[in-house]
């Protein structure tokens, strides 16, 4: 009991994804100054800045629905954390697992879409609402390339299960090198996904202020960052274990080592992305997804349905 | 092409306007007087006939007793024809030319919030560029104004404080 | 959705100076925009009547911060016209060196807004590192990075050294061989590609009847540059294109400006050769002789227009002056039609507008008798310590708390 | 010919570059010479012709006779532009442009500079050429 509580709360559970997650976005924003030739934040910015927000009074609009409008927050962040046990990290055992996992963390990593969605909506006020309908838009776009994408490697793997998919290609490490494009695949969808630049769409500063979020002040908003900061870690976490799954037999601390490494890649190419490439339009961006994307995904699927019947035979 | 002298000359000869009246202060520049019931119709040639297709500005005048406004038009190859009318104080209406020149609206409405003058199918819209609690009667750029004018009537509803 | 109206403005991310623009959408596609303007007056046509030239002047300059030198040289041709000053060429070739920098320094702060409004902050942060070259260029040669206060009436304030005309030359490759790059940037990176074109659009003939002017209405293939068509200072010794674009959008708009960007490199290293020597000040009289002239000058944005009126006092009887946005304005409702409201920032960015050039006139504050209440240091302090005592926080409980805590 | 990513290459050499940003305050920015900054006001050279006052396009120039051919100049930093347009109209040389240019204040008061004028010699030495008045908001208070 009291080990199962440290781990939730303590290691790897909240205190070490909330260090972990805050410093990934501190390596994210540095990168992101130093690729534009500027000097970047110091290391605790990301801290400070939660530590900030913390302290500023929330501001609930008076026409929004309050308890929905606190409640967001704390939902997308439960979801993501939850997320986070299923994942094989540092061994190719994840905390928890069971069969049929891959599903459910899939499905942990939409709700912060849907949270976004509905903390815009309940906001009711123009720019959120507007966010809020791209957000929505924009999930239907990446969230299907980003499953099948995930899929392709289960199928070659013949699991369901996350951990279990970790051990086989722990096993057979030269399948890994077949996902290719799935691997471009989810690192484009987890790219839609976090919002971020050329799909921070919902969210356009420019365009829509704050877009989902232009209401949310203080706790509630240090509360939605430190999820997307999550989100993020998770995410590349998940895409760590499913296509790079090497560098498990080195022990515990070697493991966590090779883990953060895997991380700090996938972290580092989003950081890339964003540096490179101007923001879409929403229908662009739904034109994009569907038209090059999700065939992408497709092919990868195809590719691991044809080559996991020739093993099986 | 057209330079300043041909402008000039053609000015006279169609309207038959003393060459005294139009003076060329320099090149690529004509000035032009005319009385306002002239107006359009010099407007309308010197735009169509003439080909000077680009209103640079209208600019108003306060002249004590009346209000003068000058419409720069430019020529194509760089010639400017300020063409200038005027209208009495006491009754400052003028004809829109927006039909001529749709640009011409927000340099009409500065007309009207500036110097008072009634523009005549001015197509309706914000007005520009005076706030809207700006007080009636009030015309900045007309001599005889004032800030001091502005005490106690403007702004109205100023920010009240909190405590 | 059904129809929804969005306010852009007068406080807006996308807008760098308060404007109002009212968007009616369906969905995300705009059906009709409505422009509010006149936020940013500030009565200068009219307090310029209450000054002698020379204060005028560096009033004028301030109508715009971007294209600070644009204005005041506007403004003083038409001063010199009337006072029949023959300004020295050395003068002249210098004002024209500072309006293509200037030029130059705004077309590449343009291409960075334009990077940022379309989400491509990658762009502004390069395009804005480059335009340091040409700001710390006019900082030496004028002394400041904006409101350079180059011009005075009769002439320049300050010489251009041989080593400045130098080290101009040198500045001009570097910022040559970047342009270069950027055009690349331009017509190569998709996402780039992607936003811009096709939106914005402005077809030839309504460029032409909405009066636009400058890059708006080259990149509508309207084929006016006053610098050519009525030239002034240096231009008439100078061989340079104009560039004209037939795309009608904002990828056109786009083009344009860098295209421009490249012949203003041209132009500086002519002006550099063909400098002549000589003074670069003739003597001005402070009572301007009664009379008028009409002034243009194509300013970064396009055709500026200065109006002066003098009456022979030191002081001006009338000034107008129609800055290059407000002509633009006019063709801004026009390129939205059909639109998607992400377009919108950058629709309005193209233009490359300047609000407060566009307005100048609402609430006269005699600069020396300011009868505005300005709170001092002390009373805003006394006031806010007031306002905390009326939501009843007791200082005196907090200072001793404040003190316990300080001891312990 | 389309190439997404084109700035990408750019971007990564920037990576072993040095920032372009410059770490303003803790490193100085130095000021071309003919920058325009706080303007200095000699008192021996001053004439009293009052020529920048007139000149000034804010009016934040007041010059006040303070006894025989001495004056003394009262700056409203508030209001100056930093145009130096006083400079050019001096015609003995009293005002020049100096180089400061970190002129922020949070008390307004401090934005108001005396240059008093040279004491006399048979008088105490003890005045000081510039002046600024202080006074400190006690908190709480």
């Amino acid at each position: 009991m009291a080990l199962a509580l440290f781990h939730l709360l303590i290691f790897p559970g909240f205190l070490f994804l909330f260090v972990f997650a805050l410093a990934m976005e501190f390596v994210d924003r540095k990168l992101y100054a130093r690729l534009q030739n500027r000097v970047g934040p110091p290391w605790f910015q990301p801290f400070a800045d939660f530590i900030k927000l913390s302290a500023k009074e929330d501001i609930v609009p008076e026409k929004a629905d309050a308890i929905m409008f606190r409640l967001m927050p704390v939902f997308a962040l439960a979801a993501v954390v939850t997320a986070f046990f299923y994942i094989p990290m540092w061994g190719p055992q994840a905390l928890f697992s069971f069969s049929g996992d891959l599903i459910v963390v899939i499905y942990l990593l939409t709700i912060p879409t849907l949270t976004f969605f509905l903390a815009g909506w309940h906001s009711t006020s123009l720019f959120s609402m507007i966010g809020a309908t791209r957000t929505l838009t924009q999930l239907f776009a990446y969230e299907v390339p980003l499953f099948m994408a995930i899929l392709a490697p289960a199928l070659l793997a013949n699991t369901w299960s996350l951990s279990a998919m970790t051990v086989f290609y722990d096993q057979h490490p030269a399948y890994a090198g077949l996902n290719v494009i799935g691997f471009i695949v989810a690192l484009i969808a987890l790219q839609g996904k976090l919002e971020r630049v050329p799909f921070d769409i919902p969210e356009a500063e420019t365009e829509i202020v704050g877009g989902t979020f232009t209401e949310y002040s203080g706790r509630l908003l240090a509360l939605f960052r430190l999820a997307i900061d999550i989100e993020a870690v998770v995410g590349a976490s998940l895409i760590a274990a499913v296509f790079l799954p090497f560098g498990f037999g080195l022990g515990a601390a070697g493991g966590f080592v090779i883990y953060v490494v895997k991380v700090l890649i996938i972290i580092a190419l989003l950081a890339l992305l964003r540096t490179v490439l101007a923001r879409l339009r929403i229908e662009q961006m739904v034109i994009f997804c569907w038209k090059v994307v999700a065939p992408a995904a497709l092919l990868q699927l195809l590719i691991n349905l044809i080559l996991s019947g020739v093993l099986r035979s | 092409m057209i330079n300043a002298n041909k402008a000039k000359k053609e000015l006279a000869e169609k309207f038959g306007f003393d060459t005294e009246r139009i003076s060329v202060p320099r090149e690529r520049r004509v000035s032009l007087e005319v009385p306002y019931d002239q107006f359009r119709q010099v407007l309308a040639h010197v735009v169509n006939g003439m080909e000077f297709r680009h209103l640079c500005t209208i600019t108003g005048l306060d002249e004590g007793e009346s209000l003068a406004f000058i419409y720069h038009v430019a020529h194509a190859d760089g010639t400017v024809l300020s063409l200038k009318t005027r209208v009495p104080k006491t009754a400052p209406v003028l004809q829109t030319i927006t039909d001529i020149f749709p640009d011409g609206t927000s340099y009409e409405r500065e007309l009207v919030d500036l110097l008072g003058a009634r523009v005549e199918g001015l197509p309706a819209g914000h007005r520009y560029p005076l706030p809207d609690n700006w007080p009636a009667g009030q015309y900045p750029l007309r001599k005889d104004w004032k800030a001091e004018m502005l005490d106690g009537v403007y702004p109205k509803n100023e920010v009240k404080s909190n405590g | 959705m059904a129809n929804v109206k969005i306010p852009i403005g007068p406080q807006h991310p996308a807008l760098k100076e308060p404007e109002s623009f009212t968007i009616t959408l369906n969905g995300e596609t705009i059906i009709s925009m409505d422009v509010r303007l006149g936020y940013n007056h500030r009565g200068i046509e009219k307090a310029c009547e209450e000054r002698n030239y020379i204060q005028a002047m560096y009033l004028v300059e301030r109508v715009c911060g971007i294209c600070s030198h644009s204005h005041s040289t506007c403004f003083i041709q038409a001063v010199e016209e009337i006072a029949g000053l023959a300004v020295p060429p050395r003068a002249q070739y210098i004002r024209t060196i500072i309006a293509e920098l200037e030029r130059i320094h705004s077309h590449l702060l343009w291409l960075g807004v334009a990077g940022h409004e379309i989400g491509f902050d990658t762009l502004l942060m390069y395009a804005w590192r480059d335009r340091e070259a040409v700001m710390d260029t006019l900082a030496a040669l004028t002394g400041n990075r904006v409101n350079y206060g180059i011009n005075t009436i009769g002439g320049v304030r300050r010489d251009i050294s041989p080593e400045q005309l130098a080290g101009l030359l040198k500045t001009m490759d570097v910022l040559e061989e970047r342009t270069k790059y950027y055009i690349e940037v331009a017509s190569q990176e998709i996402t780039l590609i992607k936003r811009l074109s096709g939106v914005g659009y402005l077809a030839h003939e309504d460029a032409v009847k909405l009066g636009a002017v400058g890059p708006t209405a080259r990149a509508s293939a309207v084929d006016r540059d006053i610098r050519r068509d009525d030239p002034y200072i240096a231009y008439k010794d100078l061989d340079f294109k104009v560039i004209t674009d037939t795309h009608n959008d904002v990828y056109g708009r786009t083009l344009v400006r860098v295209g421009e960007l490249m012949q203003c490199y041209n132009m500086i290293r002519q002006l550099v050769a063909k400098i002549p020597d000589g003074p670069v000040t003739v003597k001005a009289p402070r009572k301007i002789p009664a009379g008028e002239a009409f002034s243009r000058y194509e300013a970064p944005r396009g055709e500026d227009v200065h109006y002066v009126k003098a009456n022979g006092t030191d002081k001006a009887e009338r000034v107008k002056i129609r800055a290059p946005t407000l002509a633009n304005l006019q063709s801004v409702a026009k390129m939205m039609e059909n639109n998607r409201l992400a377009d919108v920032p950058i629709i309005i960015a193209a233009i490359d507008p300047c609000f407060s050039c566009t307005d100048r006139m609402v609430r006269i504050h005699d600069a020396g008798h300011g009868r505005q209440e300005t709170l001092s240091w002390q009373a805003l302090h006394t006031y806010s310590l007031d306002w905390h005592r009326k939501q009843g926080i007791d200082f005196k409980a907090l200072n001793a708390k404040l003190s316990r805590r300080m001891k312990l | 010919m389309i190439h997404p990513g084109k700035m990408a290459r750019e971007v990564l050499t920037s990576l072993f570059r040095k920032p372009a940003t410059v770490l303003y305050p803790y490193v100085k920015v130095q000021m071309p010479d003919r920058f325009r900054g706080k303007i200095k006001f000699t008192s021996p050279l001053c004439i009293g012709c009052k020529l920048c006052m007139r000149d000034c396009p804010t009016n934040c120039i007041t010059i006040t006779k303070v006894g025989d051919k001495q004056f003394q100049a009262e700056f409203d930093l508030d209001r100056c532009i930093y145009c130096a347009q006083c400079v050019d109209t001096c015609p003995k040389k009293a005002l020049e442009a100096t180089a400061e240019y970190e002129l922020a204040q949070l008390q307004h008061d401090k934005l108001k500079v005396i240059f008093h004028a040279e004491p006399t010699p048979a008088s105490s030495p003890a005045a000081p050429a510039e002046h600024a008045p202080q006074s400190q908001p006690a908190i709480g208070a």
